[in-house]
């Protein structure tokens, strides 16, 4: 039998203003196996932590109960406290008679009778603890960054410039995102191309990181230290090392398909490069949309080429490679506008989405730099701007607000004034929401120097008569209906997590949230770590966020994988799942149930890999054979707890 | 009416001794009765140790009936119930009832050579036997003990057989080869051979595992040993103590009761259950 | 007058979602009947059904096991097996004819403070008229 | 002391023993079962046999030893628990099952006499039934020294005798209870014993299932301990305790401690039927299992019965009730494997 | 219809190519009514393979058995094991495919179809014939069994004396075999949980009372456990004891096994046990009903079983023992899985 120690904390009269914590000391020194137990006003304090290790060595405690406020809170502390008297940190659990008991009862005789039970299952817990070390593993020194948009790029430079390998992948053809699509930035306005290109340019030159463009994840294997990443690298059909840009292979390429740069404002052949600054700066034969390679139904631009760059028989390659973290970039994709109908999105083209209003306004963008209406190119008088379509709707559409779009709408107004200075602008809104630095003076810039129209209301329709845009909608705030003509709309469509994050986030075993965005370890305290230990989020994969915050939860993501990559060894918690050989049959269902693919089957037998295991104890559940248990939190350790719970 | 012979009597436990640590630890327990110590028994007999709420285990009396202030027990942790005995401590309370089964039988033995043989807690009963013929020492003629134990942090009772040395021959044997080790290394059966006690006049008494008993009982054989003069215990599952349950049954034989100690001539014409 | 009858219920916990909203409810002082005893398992996942009867024939009153809402396992999927097999034994108790009210499942995120406080306050209201549960409490 | 009672009388007797604990068979979902009663009317003694014999009356399986509290503070409290004082009357016990009780008395009583068996066997009034025809499909009772009519282990026995009963009393216990009721009982005529003699004589003869020769069948086992005879004979066994729990002559059990609180330790000693087919019956704590399969468990029962019982108690456990063969799941057939014994190896 | 010559020449055939190790069948019984389980090793022996409609037992638990056996040999034989299996049966193979407690080259199947028939209740038998000794039974392919006993030929409808699964059966011929014998007979069950329903349609305190009765009745024979295919675990967790035990397993080990059953066979314990076994059987029984017939109480413990098949059934869509690929019920799960029932 164990001889355990119990301490009851008054937590001053957080706990003993509700409990009587002398009586649970009382009935607990009656409990078999407890040798002592007493009560403190704070045990966390330095006294109250003494006093443990004082009875600890008195008493020759080899187990410690500690009742207080939730474990979360203090599991640690009074874990490393007993730590220092000798005990394995594993021989203390925690009773949480604060959060769970007096803080949520009135009545002190019937607070102080549950105190007592929640204390006497920890105690019943702690009996049957193991002792138990963490699990020490080994890692691998470098990273893995999954996008190449401004979180992905800040990450891996981040990385890089810290002295780690990092293998960036991106799944079009070259870096820069969304950002690299954008005209200038809010609230500076500055450029955003002049600002990204430099980083994109120190990507491709730096010697620390392995860039892999036009490629995705494949598989993915291992733990937090050791991971194992299978990368399928698409052929681009054009070798970047003979090419030498000279252009002629476009010239002649019969195909022409939308511009996904562009968002479809242009076309652009099948063999192309994204955009002028493209890193890596080369060409990709689009298979999808290339008459055919095999076989050769045209060919016309290897005839062409004369470095003989243009390479019909590459083959998609995997690459595999080893990392101690990774890191999920994988950003945003704007609303379906087949979603949208009621806007008239992809239905009249002067109705466009706010990636598209950015390339018109982009000087490398379809009218190098002019607003022109798609329909007419003529130049429009009147716009229409409408915020929230697709966010803050939770009947229709989705029910976050996308958190850029405020922002974004009031710069798009502002570029349209400086580029058509007779124009008008009105704006739809729900709330203008301008939190952060330069925020709201922007947008009230918009308004006081530009003019721009704020109108509080919803729209109700859009439809195209003569040549206009005709938009209808409420004034809430004057009650009035309102009428415009416009000459084009746009729209400031939700973000939504990209297009395959999903899949991945299945192949990273990441949980999403109800929205599909990567869910974070902890929303205030562990926002830029998944729950999957060594992978981290960074950017609008996590959450809508505009390009500061992206930027700097890049950085944190890249400080958090630093904070592992920086060590020899990792240590994993140790209360994983074992199996008990004599009662396994091998059917496996353990085996099936693993989220972590911890659970193998060897001879015939279950077999945990401790470094994968979190823990969780599906497998426990699932094995009708009792022989798999998580160390620390068995069937008995549970069944005794049952039975103190329920007083006997 | 006839006493309730499935109520245990409440003993204090009086005195503990770790004899054996490690993986397959032994306690020595010494108890006492609450109300009148009288509790006759013959050597080699056994008694059923409750801990109640654990359920009970019948444990061969490891003391001489000539010592009537305490009952000791050498018990291994094996299960449930000699798990929970030994996180007893002193001045705790266990039932006890029996004493159970035939003994053995020294009455006979009287005037003759005693060879004991013992492996591992085997020692147990056999302590019994070996005391209570030291205790009268004029009544029997050469006393020797073969004992031996896996290694020699394995051997029970380890400051009593140096004391024991001193009154009686003594040979010890661990299993496998250590520092510092000077008596014999191999299996008590080899060192039987090795020792080659007379059968002249003589009664063997081995106890042990069951392996170590059946190549014991071949080496004596060898040694010139008829059946008669060989004794062992047997140890079959028990649960009533007093040949009911059915438990400890072999052939016609309720071990519990018409058993644990055999001599090899009795235990021979038994099916081979045990 | 005699004493109500007070229902003892043991609720099993998963670790990331469940627990903590309870302890939020804690934090919020949020008051709630003291009839539930929490046990914390690590996830929703974990709970066999064998716990369930154990706490029957232990003489629990009521049975709940709560865990994250589907998605949001801490786990990534443990509760979507939990679901599965709480719903097995679930039926299989109303079908052996124990009380429906007796036995419940929530899913209560590590927000939801309120919803637990609700969820227990229901459950003692449900289990009050019912009085003890003595079907499958062990009568030895 | 001979009497007979005619079937109409017989709930007014049973009226008068009212305070008795009053036992009789009742069918219950197509089997049938000793109940306990208050109902005179509830009385029925024409029924084939019961799944379970009356030794469950006699022999509970589960039976409380004693109540036990154990807590960190003083001395453990120990309670014997003892049967209830109160008489009982079986009615119908047929004369196979009474006759197993003989054998457990032999068990049950000896130097140390099981107080909990005596207590209910003393205070328990066996009221037997002749088995005019066989029961059940595989009685053979003759064929271990048993008879339709056995008075052994009763102390009344009755006779259907078309419409009143032949009762005839074999111990004092069960004078009383036709004592109790005197006025019902008549003398028995010369007819009345004529026609007992006549279906006495018919009964016998009705018994089909039999074993031959049953002496060799001892002395036979005793040489086919090592035999592979029991490999093949339990291959098709399931190892459950249908044909030992429904046994009337089986008698083995286990005991446990099985506790409601764990500190302070509170629970109760219990005994419970087991069986030598379980495999943890034998199974020491070290995992050493002297009886460790199916062929050494299926020895066990047939030779515990037809040879160790025999050489200590000078008689068959068996009492050719049939439970075992009609109820066994995969249609083991006692008979047939102890005439493969008899003949085997000639 | 199945022929038995064809069965004994299919056994005869693969006894003498020594393609199995022995072949386990149904052989006539010296008592009662139904055949019993023959082990079959020699050509020879073939001719006291039986084969008709009283041929009930599930032999597929045997197969545990060979398992154990097998493990224990030095020299293992690896041929196969020869087993006649009818359509229940065959699911039992694909679950222990499935849980890959055997693997398919350890068996040889010498399937049987129930083409559109099934097999009887003895219990119904028994008292329709009351007592006779039963010589022939045959199906006339009219919905009648005709039972010849010594006084002559009956013909019984066979919805009267079919077992109670047959009535429900949705596996009329093997799913799984080597060899088939007999057709595979389409038929149409109207409800196959009819049973359950009227269970279902009881109130809860009904229902209460009903199990009651049933389950105090129980005697812990584990007769039910001992016959079923599924139940092969080596250490039950309803067992008090550790069974599977080595040198190696500690004190502590033996001493903690859990006691979530008493032994006491008090209605409590009952009720954990058989519900602990239904749970257990949930996603792998496949109603060969041996658990009912066994019992030698008449507890209806098939109910359990078949609410539990239901509920796989109409919640998940998931029927035991036609995939051997298939994950088990519950390893799996789908997004829309119901949870109505969670607050």
């Amino acid at each position: 039998m164990k001889r355990t120690g119990v301490f009851i904390c008054h937590c001053g009269i957080n706990i003993a203003g509700t409990v009587d914590v002398k009586k649970v000391a009382k009935e607990l020194s009656n409990h078999t196996g407890v040798v002592h137990s007493e009560e403190y006003i704070y045990m966390c304090s330095d006294p109250g932590q003494n006093l443990i290790i004082e009875a600890i060595k008195e008493n020759q405690l080899d187990s410690v109960v500690v009742a207080c406020c939730s474990p979360t809170l203090h599991e640690t502390t009074f874990r490393n406290t007993v730590k220092s008297a000798g005990i394995n940190p594993f021989q203390c659990e925690i009773a949480n008679i604060r959060e769970q008991c007096s803080w949520v009862h009135k009545d002190m005789e019937k607070a102080t009778e549950k105190a007592i039970k929640l204390t006497k299952s920890a105690v019943e817990r702690v009996h049957r603890n193991e002792s138990l070390d963490p699990i020490s593993i080994p890692v691998t020194r470098r990273a893995l960054v999954v996008g190449g948009g401004i979180a992905g790029i800040q990450s891996a430079l981040d990385l890089a410039n810290s002295g780690y390998e990092v293998i960036l992948v991106e799944r079009s053809p070259s870096i820069g995102g969304h950002m690299i699509q954008l005209s200038e930035t809010f609230p500076t306005l500055d450029c955003s191309q002049c600002i990204l290109t430099p980083k994109m340019v120190e990507v491709s030159k730096h010697p620390k990181i392995k860039l892999l463009t036009y490629s995705e994840i494949q598989d993915i294997s291992g733990y937090v230290g050791n991971f194992k990443v299978k990368i399928l690298k698409k052929p681009t059909y054009v070798d970047p090392d003979k090419c030498t840009l000279c252009d002629e292979c476009t010239k002649v390429c019969p195909v022409v398909v939308p511009n996904e740069f562009d968002l479809g404002l242009t076309g652009r052949r099948a063999v192309y490069m994204p955009f002028p600054q493209a890193i890596p700066a080369t060409y990709t034969l689009d298979i999808k949309s290339c008459p055919g390679l095999l076989p050769i139904a045209c060919g016309k631009c290897a005839d062409v080429c004369e470095p003989e760059a243009i390479d019909y028989d590459m083959k998609p390659e995997i690459v595999e490679e080893e990392v101690g973290a990774i890191i999920v970039a994988t950003g945003f994709d704007l609303y379906d506008k087949e979603l949208m109908a009621e806007y008239g999105h992809g239905k009249y083209a002067d109705v466009l989405d706010g990636l598209q209003f950015e390339r018109l306004c982009s000087a490398s963008g379809p009218t190098t730099g002019k607003i022109l209406r798609p329909s007419d190119h003529k130049e429009p008088k009147e716009v229409v701007f409408i915020q929230c379509v697709g966010s803050r709707d939770p009947e229709l559409h989705c029910a976050y607000c996308s958190k850029i779009c405020c922002m974004y709408t009031a710069k798009h107004a502002m570029l349209y004034k400086h580029h058509v200075p007779d124009g008008q602008a009105y704006i739809f809104y729900i709330d203008i929401r301008s939190g952060g630095k330069g925020y709201e003076e922007f947008v009230q810039r918009a308004v006081e120097e530009d003019g721009a129209l704020y109108l509080r209301g919803k729209v109700s329709k859009i439809f195209e008569d003569k040549g206009k845009i005709k938009v209808w909608g409420v004034d809430t705030l004057s009650g009035k209906d309102i009428e415009i003509d416009a000459d084009m709309v746009v729209l400031a469509t939700a973000m939504r997590p990209s297009e395959g994050a999903e899949e991945l986030a299945k192949k990273l075993k990441i949980a999403l949230d109800k929205d599909g965005f990567l869910s974070e370890a902890h929303p205030k305290l562990r926002p830029v770590e998944s729950v999957t230990p060594g992978m981290f989020l960074a950017g609008a994969a996590q959450a809508p966020k505009d390009i500061p915050e992206a930027v700097a939860q890049a950085s944190g993501a890249a400080a958090k994988a630093i904070a592992i990559l920086s060590q020899e060894r990792l240590f994993h918690a140790p209360t994983v799942a074992k199996v008990n050989v004599n009662l396994c049959t091998g059917c496996g269902m353990c085996v099936h149930v693993c989220p972590y693919d911890s659970l193998s089957l060897k001879d015939g037998k279950a077999e945990v890999n401790e470094v994968l295991c979190e823990g969780c104890g599906t497998c426990s559940a699932t094995c009708l054979r009792a022989a798999i248990e998580v160390k620390n939190l068995t069937p008995l350790q549970v069944n005794e707890m049952i039975g103190a719970s329920l007083g006997g | 009416m006839d006493p309730n012979t499935y109520i245990p009597k409440l003993a204090k436990i009086t005195h503990i001794k770790e004899e054996v640590g490690g993986a397959r630890p032994i306690k020595t327990f010494r108890t006492q009765f609450f109300e009148n110590n009288n509790f006759s028994f013959k050597c080699g007999q056994c008694a059923m140790l409750s801990v109640f709420g654990k359920g009970e285990s019948m444990i061969s009396i490891s003391s001489t009936p000539l010592i009537k202030d305490y009952l000791q027990f050498s018990i291994l942790k094996m299960g449930r119930v000699t798990s929970s005995l030994h996180e007893k401590q002193v001045e705790d309370i266990i039932g006890i009832r029996g004493p159970y089964g035939n003994g053995f039988p020294v009455e006979k033995w009287k005037r003759k050579n005693l060879i004991f043989i013992g492996g591992g807690i085997g020692l147990a009963p056999i302590w019994s036997v070996l005391n209570t013929a030291l205790g009268k020492r004029e009544d029997y003629g050469d006393l020797t003990l073969i004992y031996g134990a896996r290694t020699s942090k394995d051997l029970v009772f380890k400051e009593e057989l140096e004391e024991l040395r001193k009154k009686m021959t003594v040979h010890l044997s661990v299993d496998v080869e250590e520092p510092d080790w000077k008596e014999f290394v191999g299996f008590v059966p080899q060192n039987v051979l090795d020792k080659k006690p007379s059968p002249k006049n003589a009664i063997a008494v081995t106890c042990g595992p069951p392996i170590m008993i059946k190549f014991v009982i071949k080496a004596l054989e060898d040694l010139g040993f008829k059946d008669e003069q060989i004794y062992t215990t047997v140890e079959n599952k028990m649960k009533c103590g007093v040949g009911k349950c059915g438990k400890c049954n072999i052939g016609i034989h309720y071990v519990c009761q018409d058993g644990p100690v055999y001599s090899w001539a009795e235990l021979k014409k038994l099916p081979q259950e045990y | 007058m005699a004493e109500e009858f007070e229902p003892k219920i043991v609720a099993f916990l998963c670790k990331w979602c469940s627990s903590a909203g309870s302890d939020l409810a804690g934090v919020s002082r949020m008051e709630y009947p003291y009839n539930v005893v929490p046990i914390t398992v690590m996830c929703s996942g974990s709970i066999s059904p064998l716990y369930i009867l154990s706490a029957f024939s232990r003489g629990a009153d009521g049975v709940l096991v709560s865990g994250c809402h589907p998605g949001d396992c801490h786990y990534i999927k443990g509760n979507f097996y939990a679901r599965r097999r709480i719903a097995l034994i679930n039926k299989l108790l109303d079908f052996i004819g124990l009380e429906p009210q007796r036995f419940q499942m929530s899913w209560v995120s590590a927000a939801e403070g309120t919803k637990y406080t609700e969820i227990i306050k229901d459950f003692v209201k449900e289990l009050k008229p019912l009085g003890p549960q003595t079907k499958l409490g062990r009568d030895l | 002391m001979q009497k007979v009672l005619t079937k109409k009388s017989l709930p007014q007797w049973v009226k008068k023993l009212l305070s008795y604990t009053i036992y009789t068979p009742v069918e219950e979902d197509d089997h049938w079962n000793f109940v306990a009663t208050d109902n005179p009317e509830d009385i029925n003694l024409d029924y084939p046999l019961t799944t379970l014999s009356p030794k469950k009356i006699i022999f509970p399986q589960r039976e409380i030893f004693l109540e036990f509290c154990d807590s960190t503070e003083g001395n453990p409290e120990v309670k014997e628990v003892l049967p209830a004082e109160k008489s009982a009357v079986i009615f119908g016990v047929r004369p196979c099952d009474a006759k197993a009780l003989t054998f457990t008395d032999k068990v049950f009583g000896g130097d140390f006499k099981d107080i909990y068996y005596w207590k209910r066997r003393n205070q328990t009034t066996l009221v037997g039934i002749s088995c005019n025809t066989p029961p059940y499909t595989n009685c053979f009772c003759v064929s271990v020294n048993g008879s339709p009519y056995s008075k052994e282990g009763l102390d009344i026995l009755l006779t259907d005798l078309g419409d009143k009963y032949f009762v005839e009393t074999y111990t004092k216990k069960g004078e009383k209870l036709l004592n109790l009721a005197k006025g019902l009982f008549k003398s028995p005529t010369a007819k009345d014993k004529k026609d007992l003699e006549k279906i006495r004589i018919d009964s016998k003869k009705k018994i089909k299932r039999q074993i031959k020769n049953i002496k060799k069948i001892p002395p036979k086992l005793k040489e086919m301990f090592d035999s592979p005879f029991w490999d093949e004979e339990s291959m098709s066994c399931l190892r459950c305790g249908i044909c030992t729990y429904l046994c009337p002559t089986c008698h083995c059990f286990d005991i446990n401690d099985e506790i409601t609180s764990s500190s302070p330790i509170k629970g109760k000693r219990i005994r419970t039927w087991d069986t030598c087919q379980f495999p943890d019956f034998t199974m020491h704590s070290s995992g050493h299992n002297p009886r460790p399969d199916k062929a050494s468990r299926l020895r066990q029962r047939i030779l515990h019965k037809f040879l160790y019982f025999v050489d200590r108690y000078q008689n068959y456990q068996c009492t050719g009730c049939g439970r075992c063969i009609s109820l066994c799941p995969v249609g083991i057939d006692l008979l047939e494997v102890l005439d493969k014994v008899r003949d085997y190896g000639s | 219809m199945v022929s038995l010559e064809d069965l004994k020449k299919e056994a005869k055939q693969i006894l003498k190519e020594n393609k199995v190790k022995y072949i386990i069948g149904y052989k006539k019984s010296t008592n009662g009514l139904m055949p019993v389980p023959a082990f079959i090793k020699e050509p020879e022996e073939v001719e006291k393979l039986v084969w008709d409609p009283t041929c009930v037992f599930n032999l597929t638990r045997y197969l545990v058995d060979e398992k154990r056996r097998k493990t224990k040999e030095k020299e293992p034989d690896e041929r196969p094991v020869g087993l006649v299996v009818k359509g229940c049966d065959s699911r039992a193979i694909n679950i222990l495919l499935q849980e890959k407690f055997i693997n398919r080259e350890d068996v040889y199947l010498l399937g049987v179809s129930c083409e559109n028939t099934g097999v009887l209740d003895e219990k119904k038998l028994t008292k329709k014939i009351k007592g006779e000794k039963v010589k022939k039974v045959e199906f006339d392919e009219k919905d009648n069994f005709i039972i010849t006993t010594q006084e002559g030929k009956t013909k019984i409808p066979a919805k009267e004396i079919l077992a109670n699964r047959c009535l429900e059966c949705k596996a009329n011929f093997p799913v799984i075999y080597d060899v088939l014998l007999g057709e595979k007979a389409k038929r149409s069950i109207d409800n196959p949980f009819e049973s359950i329903e009227k269970i279902e349609s009881l109130s809860t305190e009904e229902r209460w009372t009903f199990w009651k009765k049933q389950l105090d009745k129980c005697i812990r024979c584990y007769a039910c456990r001992s016959v079923c295919p599924m139940c092969y675990c080596d250490e039950c967790v309803a067992d008090t004891i550790s069974f599977a035990v080595t040198a190696d397993t500690t004190a502590e080990e033996k001493a903690q096994k859990i006691k979530w059953v008493e032994k006491s066979p008090v209605s409590s314990e009952n009720f954990i046990y058989h519900m602990v076994r239904a749970i257990h059987l949930a996603g792998r029984c496949i109603d060969c009903g041996e658990c009912e017939r066994a019992c030698p109480l008449d507890i209806p413990l098939r109910f359990l079983n078949r609410k539990l098949e239901k509920e796989a059934k109409e919640l998940f869509g998931f029927e035991a023992g036609f995939d051997p690929d298939q994950p088990s019920l519950i390893s799996c799960f789908k997004d829309e899985d119901p949870e109505d029932f969670i607050r």
